[in-house]
């Protein structure tokens, strides 16, 4: 990568390029008055430099825009390029679940409503992003909130997930019984008592 | 694993500065690497008994003793404590050659192994370092638009109910999940080569020996097996005869060559060490 | 929204675009090859418009910057800008790994493919615990068998790993030998472990 040119005058306002830093890591469209916070500016201010980036990216031609929707700012992909985004989403990364994605969305199946902590807790590793991805490709949903303190989001598996297994309710889901293990299970488990441990 | 467990303050012996989650020492490498480079001390004005002791304290801590853990410590004490009594006791005017070598490679061995041990430490600080500075620079990972979202090809397709069901039990399958126990038995530790070692110690003070005489004590199935391809080693060497009277019958092994055996016999955990620490040796000079 | 200046000439290279609309909805680095085929030109043109785009990201200042990790492209917060971003408190921060932890995974990313009981041997203590801590949190994954007896697993580091470190492959593994003791350190420890005069 090249360096970038040292005669750089004036410098580039940092507030503009705190707000592009923010807008790229955001899952969720970003209010004004968060930004304002972050880059401790009154909202007026964020308003009038997120409109001074909009347009910047679109006299700019650039692939991507900065958009206000649903109360916040955020990137998109430019209309203009919606072909090559279709072409990724059909043959991209998520064409397939991963193990540890079908593993979250079977804890979630099976012990809904709960939390992204108790996922973890069961799982043993950070979820946050599985879970996402469920979400997004509409096997999970949110359906309830926990009554304690943090009112944590309950997840629990949605319409689309039934149908996509062929099943008519939740209750035609293989029953657990007392848990017993799968041969694997057995053999891991048996060769582990062997082991002494 | 002594790395878990309530810290207990360890006499000479303080914390290493950049533990984080759990300031103990992690064995006995990292003590001696810690008394000697850090604390500057020389091992033979330090009581090896206040070593011992500290650890020995240290894996009271635990709830239960590694018996792979306290091995490795034994070992490294003996050393020490042999290298210690070389050096206090005035030298005796015969000195046995072949033991005064055996000691200098076992220190060299030690030596090789806490360098290695240092330059992985000194490795894992620099890892951290780049993954601390990577960590100022954050991926977006928002993933794909929701109005792509019916493009996507059904990421479910051809997974069943069972095969949740599976996935769930995998989830909750009881942690630490249970192990393969012959993959902690290493192949080194029961190197063919070890064995045929031993077996040019035995067999010409026995002269003759069925096999299962061989294998006597021998629990680990592995090890059977091992001794027995040692078996056919000496045996296509010339080394060793072999008769069975019938299938399945005793398999007899008979001694051919000279007494005293052929090959040198180092102790299966100081081979196992040695060729450690040969090669830690060669990825120095590499 | 202001809108664009109208003498927009010459149009901006529609590859280019395409390429920041792809990186803008990809949750892992996007594959060389991967954006080759959605933009239908070679791989070596794709590296080459990702550089461009790379340095004039760099020139302009931008917030954020385009980076090559773990074999791919995306986008990345500009490092300056951390103070801003590690306010958002975003989820799925991760957990420091301990010492212990962190020199198992350096014995691995540099050994490796490598068992379990050799990482033993050279940290000189038991490391299953570590291990699958590492391998749970994906830093480390089964890569093979070993040909001997037990078949013991045999490990290595991940693309995850790679991620974590921002490296774009092992190759950019800082060398070992950078790492082994200088000579001071080297006799201090022979001194400590002198027998005799």
């Amino acid at each position: 990568m090249a360096d970038a040119p040292h005669a750089r005058t004036p410098a580039r306002p940092e507030e503009l390029r705190a707000i592009e830093a923010v807008l790229m890591v955001v899952e969720e469209p970003v209010e004004p008055g968060l930004l304002a916070e972050l880059l401790e500016v009154g909202p007026a201010k964020v308003e009038h430099l997120c409109s001074e980036l909009a347009a910047a990216y679109q006299a700019e031609e650039r692939g991507f825009v900065l958009v206000r929707v649903a109360g916040g700012y955020r990137f998109q992909t430019h209309p203009d390029l919606a072909p090559y985004v279709e072409r990724l989403a059909l043959r991209g990364q998520s064409a397939r679940l991963s193990a540890a994605a079908l593993e979250t969305l079977a804890v979630v199946a099976y012990k809904q409503p709960v939390s992204r902590a108790q996922v973890a807790a069961i799982r043993g590793v950070e979820v946050d992003g599985v879970v996402r991805t469920l979400e997004r490709r509409g096997y999970i949903e949110e359906v309830a909130r926990d009554a304690g303190p943090g009112q944590a989001v309950l997840y629990g598996t949605s319409r689309h997930f039934l149908e996509r297994l062929g099943l008519d309710s939740l209750d035609d889901l293989p029953p657990l019984g007392d848990f017993v293990p799968g041969p694997e299970e057995v053999e891991l488990l048996e060769n582990g008592l062997r082991s002494g441990e | 694993m002594v790395c878990a467990g309530p810290n207990r303050p360890l006499g000479i012996l303080h914390q290493m500065p950049y533990e984080v989650s759990t300031p103990v020492f992690e064995g006995p490498l990292d003590l001696l690497l810690h008394l000697i480079v850090d604390e500057q001390v020389d091992l033979y004005e330090v009581s090896i008994t206040s070593i011992v002791g500290a650890y020995l304290a240290h894996l009271e801590d635990l709830h239960h003793l590694e018996l792979e853990t306290a091995t490795e410590f034994l070992l490294v004490a003996a050393v020490l404590v042999e290298l210690k009594v070389r050096r206090l006791l005035p030298a005796p005017s015969a000195v046995d050659l072949d033991e005064e070598i055996e000691l200098w490679s076992k220190r060299d061995v030690l030596l090789a192994r806490l360098l290695e041990c240092k330059t992985y430490k000194q490795a894992a600080q620099a890892l951290e370092q780049l993954a601390f500075r990577a960590e100022r620079s954050r991926p977006r990972t928002v993933g794909m638009e929701d109005r792509f979202a019916c493009v996507m090809p059904d990421a479910l397709a051809g997974v069943t109910a069972e095969q949740l069901r599976n996935a769930l039990e995998r989830a909750l399958m009881p942690r630490p999940v249970p192990r393969v126990v012959l993959d902690h038995v290493t192949p080194v530790r029961a190197s063919v080569r070890d064995a045929v070692a031993q077996l040019s110690d035995e067999l010409p003070r026995l002269g003759q020996a069925s096999f299962r005489r061989l294998t006597e004590g021998v629990v680990e199935r592995l090890q059977i097996i091992v001794r027995f391809l040692a078996v056919l080693e000496l045996y296509k060497d010339g080394l060793v005869e072999l008769d069975q009277g019938v299938t399945f019958g005793e398999l007899r092994v008979r001694w051919l060559g000279e007494d005293g055996g052929l090959v040198p016999q180092p102790s299966m955990l100081e081979a196992q060490v040695r060729e450690g620490a040969a090669e830690s040796v060669a990825e120095y000079q590499g």
